[in-house]
């Protein structure tokens, strides 16, 4: 399919250059629609997620969750979208304005920038430095700013102290995702996404060193903590800070952490996939003998690759939500300052010598 | 050295034990119970108390004689004993009720005014779906419009009373009730 | 009884020991209570169970219950009063039992008796702008709802009345905290307090610096309307306490009140009874497990607690006919025997509940995040645990015996064979953890006497005849239970009418958020909810 | 279309969705008024002083280490690409590098700066 | 939309209690007449509504505890999308007024109120929050919380059980759908509840006011 998706494209453009004559407004057209795309595809994403949640995390309690309205429920978010869009936006009082409303477009630009470095499909993806890795790392880490600047500017006491865990989330696990990901870049040998894709044809990074394994399980945790959900959800502790940073917030300008929320959870998981999963490669056995076997998985199309490795970790990461409690802020910083920082500079020492050698 | 390590993996496998406890509900059956779907049969069991009723027979008769016995015993004044004396055909006074008056909104389902009762003339039923839009709409009246105590051949003594157990607090001795009225 | 007695001449001498009570008990001037009290604590009673302010129309008084940590079963009574209705003045007890600090404020803000030397004579429970004491008898003031937010000065100055040189008395004030502290409020609608308890806490960063707990919000004013009520009314207020143990504190009501008029309950009546109670204490503690589990983000533990505490709400339904408030015991028995296949029924409970409490395990305490943020957090020692009076399962984490269950047993306890859950003193001093896990194990012994009331239920009917209109003779009733939180007491002070004269209740729960601020010290935000949580109090209880 | 222009776009997509949904959520939303309104919400007690005052952040040390690492690491990626192609020579090149940094964080753990305080 | 094609999905209309009110409601909101494409419109706009009503967690009492079991397994209330309770009043829409309010609480919940975003419901949940309940002669409990706050659907029962609840809220969810976006205000802008309350308020900053001018 997504080589008809570039069928397409090409299409498009061949049909709006045949028909306008200024070239600007041809790209001004294909920027337009290029946008268009994303955003659809991001509040698709974000939609589906928050539904899949709801449901999973229903399963998991022994629950049925929604299941009124529409079929199974599925209906649930787009009147949740239509609620939390025209619901009021209160206008406070004692708040910094101007850093309360850049709050959630910091949220968004984050999270929606590392969307577009992801690659969804073969040949589908957005941006694609050849800093890949880095720029992801780079631009996902700017919705903690979001964060922290939703709870300064609110000028609320909970929030405050939210917005300071979200500084201790920032100084946690930025680090350990780092450092995984350098061990990735180490053993396929370059930093853009499409290299390491082509690196994972026939095997998968996976499956390729057993120093990935650990690096994924750490890059699967440092990237848990930086969605602020499941156990790592210390700037909103609900429990504790009532909502935390955005205790605020209402209407739609909530309703952007709620969305950004969701897509980071996706946005890690991709990034979890692409990087150590093989992304939209398909399993190869690496054996002779098993062409047959090679063939019927590249069959499947390379969306669904993608597409279900992802939904995989996601689920595992709804599965880690919905069972552990919640850290307290000692035990994050002990958890990645005596744990895992000492383990990913082993590991990648560890796997400098195994490529050093073993390759 | 060797603890902190022991201790990581420890705290792993503790960690997924717990998951394998979710992971099994996750599979299995979930327990909750579909309310309006399958209303019918969710009804609760027979001696929940979630309204307070006036048993009417076919005839449009009730037991009760307007004695007041339970709103007197109502600790928080749900029920009203509405009653007006009228004369007879026997050209005997005579006391009738004219509206049983009962606030849902106030009641606290304590079930004594159901266990004083000399007549067992009111009950519990368990219709719980009572949520209206107007506060005035949880005041109902008990009695039916039109209906009356209904005739029966008087008993020698009041040893009458239904053999219920726990009825023993009955209260109210005759002429504080009167007072009361 | 004669041991005590013989005490009592010792520390109180000349003072005669009232016959023909409940308890030894003593009156004093008021300004003998200080020593007397000083010797008994010296004699070992280190617990103050109860103290009620009591409205004598012609004098305003309190009576302190006391008991003893090591010698569980005695139990003194001392009484003082004051005939000053305008200014009326007493001396404070709250540095010889610490659990005395909220009494007297509770007994200042119902009969506005102030205690010399108590450092903090704030209300408790009504705002400071409420006019009159309601509890005395001849309260008439009208106070409209409030419209305007809590003044914030009324929360955080602190008057107190002292002795100065001279022997004058003079009132002071003291600020709770200093001006630039960061205070946060948590309540009164918050999820984590349990209700609408709220906490002014004063932090440094993440952590904890003063916790000053206010009452008050869900102050009902339950014991003045128990006055104008009669007792079989009085009943379904009794449950509505402690909403968790309701059917406990219905109990311990009912018993009060057959203790005092004489009624004979027959024997199955006491073991369906007990059996109610156990199982209530079953929900209540599986409510507290998951509530504990949700305040520390573990939202499906709840769930699960939730889940099978459905399955006692539905045992409760089928036979007294309501869910949370069952109504079950009255004066005298029951309002209906058993359903027939109520044996069946709990016994696939106990057996299903004994697996669910293996799965809780699992799920939760051997989950590294939990135990790491309950070991070592809030100790709680057996000496502050005395001091604070913190009962139930919270003192007994601290190694303190005091089962009432056991001390001074009721109903059908006696009957059975069941260990009363301690957790052992020299591994653990009592922190969060400790509390945390002996609610579970309470469960099982729960299930352990519900198995054994379960397969030796008589068969003797399940209520007697009681009079029409209960009155009590004239007098002092004291009665005391084990509910799911602790040491629940009923004082009824009858002058012979249908309606009881003074009717206080023991919350175990009061005690219980008192110990909030010596606990949470130094601790952080997080702890504060989990030591909330481990604490397991019950707001409406603690306001009543 | 080049990368840069696609970073453009989705930049200005961010800038248009949050914009797009705020004029959407002011313009319609139903409206009210009242004074306490824009107060701070603190479980509906009024707020005590200001909430932007100086406040303790425990982790102070471990943010300053948290620096120190991250540029570290930076410096590590531009290795970290190359060191397939050099085999065992960027091992050693590096690996005196990585060993300081783990001594570096055993000394920070031995003086206790990872503990919160 | 009509009353009587008003669906609720697995429940018939007739099975609801004080369709009346309802009745008289939509008259009101006639009056004057709707345009097709704004009454579209509106149907759309409540349907979003009265499908993701996320409530406020406040109780006060023991209604809490049977409000947490209706959040629990047994009675689901995820199923009709109102399980994610926010603990900040600006992100819920309905607050279910669960458990006795007495005097010190009544500022605290009108302020919550108050600070909540529109549009905002109310569900007063048990006797307490309706009358007083058991506490009505109490002399420090509110006689039913619309004396501070304007309350749109009244469940009784003490407490009420999970399924009473759920029966609460579909009476809740026909009520949005009722709405009319466009036809605002949908409520009196003062209700009579905070006419007196503004009166009182008034009283007392006079009051407050003569105070200080004797000083």
């Amino acid at each position: 399919m997504s080589l008809e998706l570039i069928d397409g494209i090409n299409k498009i453009h061949e049909f709006l250059t045949s028909n306008i004559e200024a070239a600007w407004v041809v790209s001004l057209i294909e920027y337009v629609l290029v946008g268009l795309g994303f955003l659809t595809l991001y509040a698709l994403i974000a939609l589906f997620l928050i539904i899949f949640e709801r449901k999973i995390c229903a399963y998991f309690q022994c629950r049925l969750g929604p299941n009124r309205v529409g079929p199974w429920g599925i209906f649930q978010v787009f009147a949740d979208m239509v609620k939390i869009l025209i619901k009021e936006i209160i206008p406070l009082k004692h708040n910094d304005k101007l850093l309360f409303y850049a709050a959630p477009f910091i949220v968004i630009m984050g999270s929606l920038l590392t969307f577009g470095g992801l690659q969804f499909a073969e040949g589908v993806h957005g941006v694609d430095f050849n800093v890949g890795v880095f720029y992801l790392l780079a631009v996902s880490s700017i919705s903690i700013i979001g964060v922290m600047l939703a709870g300064w500017s609110s000028n609320n006491k909970y929030s405050l102290i939210g917005a300071m865990r979200s500084g201790a989330q920032v100084i946690s696990f930025e680090l350990s995702a780092c450092l995984s990901m350098m061990a990735i870049v180490i053993l396929g040998g370059s930093m853009n996404l499409s290299d390491l894709m082509a690196a994972q044809e026939d095997v998968w990074f996976i499956f390729q060193s057993p120093f990935t394994v650990v690096a994924l399980v750490i890059y699967l945790i440092a990237a848990h903590a930086e969605t602020n959900r499941g156990p790592f959800d210390l700037p909103e502790a609900e429990s504790e800070l009532t909502a935390g940073y955005h205790v605020e917030y209402s209407g739609i300008t909530f309703g952007f952490f709620y969305v950004g929320e969701y897509c980071n959870l996706f946005i890690n998981a991709a990034i979890g996939t692409l990087v150590f999963l093989g992304g939209w490669q398909a399993f190869h056995l690496p054996f002779a003998g098993c062409e047959g076997f090679n063939a019927v998985m590249d069959a499947i199309p390379s969306y669904v690759w993608m597409f279900g490795k992802t939904l995989l970790l996601i689920f595992l990461s709804l599965w880690v939500r919905w069972t552990f409690p919640r850290l307290r802020i000692d035990q994050l910083l002990r958890l990645e300052w005596k744990i895992m920082l000492p383990f990913s500079l082993a590991n990648i020492l560890l796997m400098a010598i195994w490529v050093a050698l073993v390759k | 050295m060797k603890k902190y390590f022991t201790d990581i993996f420890s705290g792993i496998w503790n960690l997924l034990k717990g998951m394998k406890i979710t992971g099994k509900v996750l599979v299995s059956p979930a327990v909750t119970e579909c309310y309006p779907e399958k209303r019918d049969e969710l009804q609760p069991k027979e001696r929940f108390r979630a309204e307070l009723t006036m048993p009417h027979n076919e005839n449009n008769e009730h037991k009760c004689t307007a004695c007041g016995i339970c709103a007197m015993n109502c600790p928080n004044q749900t029920i009203t004993v509405k009653k007006s004396k009228i004369t007879d055909e026997n050209g005997k006074p005579k006391i009738v009720l004219d509206q049983y008056l009962y606030d849902i909104g106030s009641c606290i389902f304590c079930g004594l005014c159901t266990r004083v009762c000399p007549q067992g003339a009111i009950e519990f039923t368990n219709n719980f779906e009572h949520a209206v839009y107007t506060r005035s709409k949880l005041i109902k009246q008990l009695n039916k419009p039109g209906s009356k105590k209904v005739e029966v051949a008087k008993p020698a003594a009041p040893a009458a009373k239904p053999a219920q157990a726990g009825q023993n607090e009955v209260a109210a001795p005759k002429q504080e009730n009167e007072n009361k009225q | 009884m004669e041991d005590i007695k013989k005490l009592l001449a010792k520390v109180a001498p000349g003072k005669e020991v009232a016959e023909g009570t409940q308890y030894p008990t003593i009156e004093l001037e008021p300004n003998e209570v200080r020593a007397v009290a000083k010797k008994l604590k010296e004699a070992g009673f280190d617990y103050l169970i109860n103290l009620t302010g009591v409205d004598y129309t012609d004098a305003l008084g309190t009576v302190y219950h006391i008991s003893s940590s090591t010698n569980k079963t005695a139990v003194v009574v001392l009484k003082t009063k004051t005939a000053d209705r305008e200014n009326p003045v007493l001396y404070t007890v709250c540095d010889i039992w610490k659990s005395a600090d909220l009494y007297e404020r509770e007994v200042f803000d119902f009969y506005g008796i102030r205690f010399i030397d108590h450092p903090d004579m704030r209300r408790i429970f009504l705002r400071g702008d409420w006019k009159g004491f309601p509890f005395r008898k001849d309260y008439n003031e009208v106070n409209e709802m409030p419209t305007t937010n809590v003044n914030i000065d009324d929360l955080e100055t602190l008057p107190s009345i002292t002795f100065d040189k001279e022997g004058k008395i003079v009132e002071k004030t003291k600020q709770l905290f200093d001006n630039n502290e960061y205070v946060v409020n948590f309540g009164p609608q918050h999820p984590a307090t349990h209700g609408v308890l709220h906490l002014r806490v004063s932090l440094d960063g993440e952590i904890v610096k003063k916790v000053d707990p206010n009452f008050g919000y869900i102050h009902r004013g339950i014991e003045k309307m128990c006055e104008s009520l009669t007792y079989p009314q009085i009943l379904p207020y009794t449950e509505r306490l402690d909403y968790l143990s309701g059917s406990i504190n219905r109990h311990a009501f009912c018993m009060c009140v057959e203790k005092a008029a004489g009624i004979e309950v027959p024997q199955r009546a006491q073991y369906i009874r007990c059996i109610f109670d156990e199982l209530t204490r079953i929900a209540s503690h599986l409510l507290g497990w998951g509530c504990m589990a949700m305040d520390m983000g573990a939202i499906t533990a709840f769930i699960y607690g939730m889940r099978d505490r459905e399955k006692i709400m539905d045992i409760f339904e089928e036979n007294a006919g309501g869910r949370l408030m069952p109504a079950y015991s009255i004066i005298g028995g029951l309002t209906k025997d058993v359903v027939p296949n109520f044996q069946q029924t709990i016994s696939e409970f106990v057996a299903y509940m004994r697996e669910s409490i293996k799965e809780y395990h699992t799920l939760f305490t051997g989950n590294p995040i939990a135990t790491g943020r309950m070991h070592n957090v809030g100790w709680l020692t057996k000496e502050t645990a005395v001091a604070l009076g913190t009962t139930g399962p919270t003192g007994r984490a601290s190694g303190w015996s005091n089962d009432v269950r056991k001390i001074a047993p009721y109903a059908a306890y006696d009957k059975v064979k069941f260990k009363e859950v301690l957790r052992n003193t020299d591994t653990c001093k009592g922190d969060s953890f400790d509390r945390y896990i002996i609610r579970l194990d309470e469960v099982l012994e729960s299930l352990n006497i519900i198995e054994q009331l379960n397969e030796n239920l008589p068969d003797d009917g399940v209520n007697v005849k009681v009079p029409a209109i209960v009155k009590l003779p004239e007098g002092e009733y004291y009665q005391r239970a084990e509910s799911a939180r602790g040491d629940f007491g009923v004082y009824i002070k009858s002058d012979g009418n249908k309606n009881p004269y003074r009717v206080k209740f023991r919350s175990p729960c009061m005690t219980l958020i008192s110990a909030l601020d010596p606990l949470c010290k130094g601790e952080k935000i997080a702890d504060l909810i989990t030591i909330g949580a481990s604490l397991d109090y019950v707001i409406p209880c603690a306001d009543r | 279309m080049s990368s840069y222009e696609i970073f453009v776009i989705v930049f200005i997509m961010a800038l248009v969705m949050v914009l797009g949904g705020s004029v959407i959520g002011l313009l319609l939303s139903p409206k009210s008024k009242n004074n306490q309104k824009g107060e701070q919400y603190e479980s509906g007690i009024p707020t005590r002083g200001t909430s932007w005052m100086q406040f303790k952040v425990g982790y102070y040390l471990i943010a300053i280490l948290f620096l120190m690492f991250d540029v570290e690491a930076v410096l590590l990626f531009p290795w970290a690409v190359i060191m397939k192609g050099m085999g065992v020579e960027g091992l050693y090149a590096v690996s005196f590098f990585l060993v300081v940094l783990i001594l570096g964080l055993a000394y920070a753990w031995r003086k206790g700066a990872l503990e919160w305080k | 939309m009509e009353v009587k094609n008003l669906r609720v999905k697995s429940m018939n209309h007739v099975t609801f209690n004080d369709n009346e009110y309802l009745e008289q409601y939509v008259e009101e909101l006639k009056k004057g007449g709707v345009n097709v494409a704004i009454g579209c419109l509106d149907d759309c706009i409540n349907w979003g509504r009265s499908h993701s009503v996320w409530p406020l967690t406040f109780a006060t009492a023991c209604c809490g505890i049977e409000f947490m079991c209706v959040g629990a397994a047994r009675t689901d209330f995820a199923r009709f999308g109102w399980e994610v309770t926010r603990n900040s009043p600006r992100q819920s829409d309905v607050v279910f007024v669960a458990g006795t309010i007495v005097n010190k609480m009544a500022p605290v919940l009108k302020r919550l109120y108050d600070q909540m975003a529109e549009p905002k419901y109310v569900i007063a949940m048990g006797g307490c929050a309706i009358s007083g309940g058991p506490f009505k002669n109490s002399y420090n409990v509110v006689k039913g919380v619309n004396e501070i706050i304007p309350v749109d659907v009244y469940v009784p029962g003490c407490p009420p059980r999970p399924n009473a609840v759920l029966y609460g809220m579909l009476q809740m969810e026909r009520k949005i759908k009722l709405e009319g976006f466009f036809k605002l205000p949908k409520k009196p802008a003062i209700t009579p509840e905070e006419k007196v309350w503004a009166e009182r308020l008034a009283k007392e900053e006079e009051a407050r006011k003569a105070a200080k001018g004797i000083k």
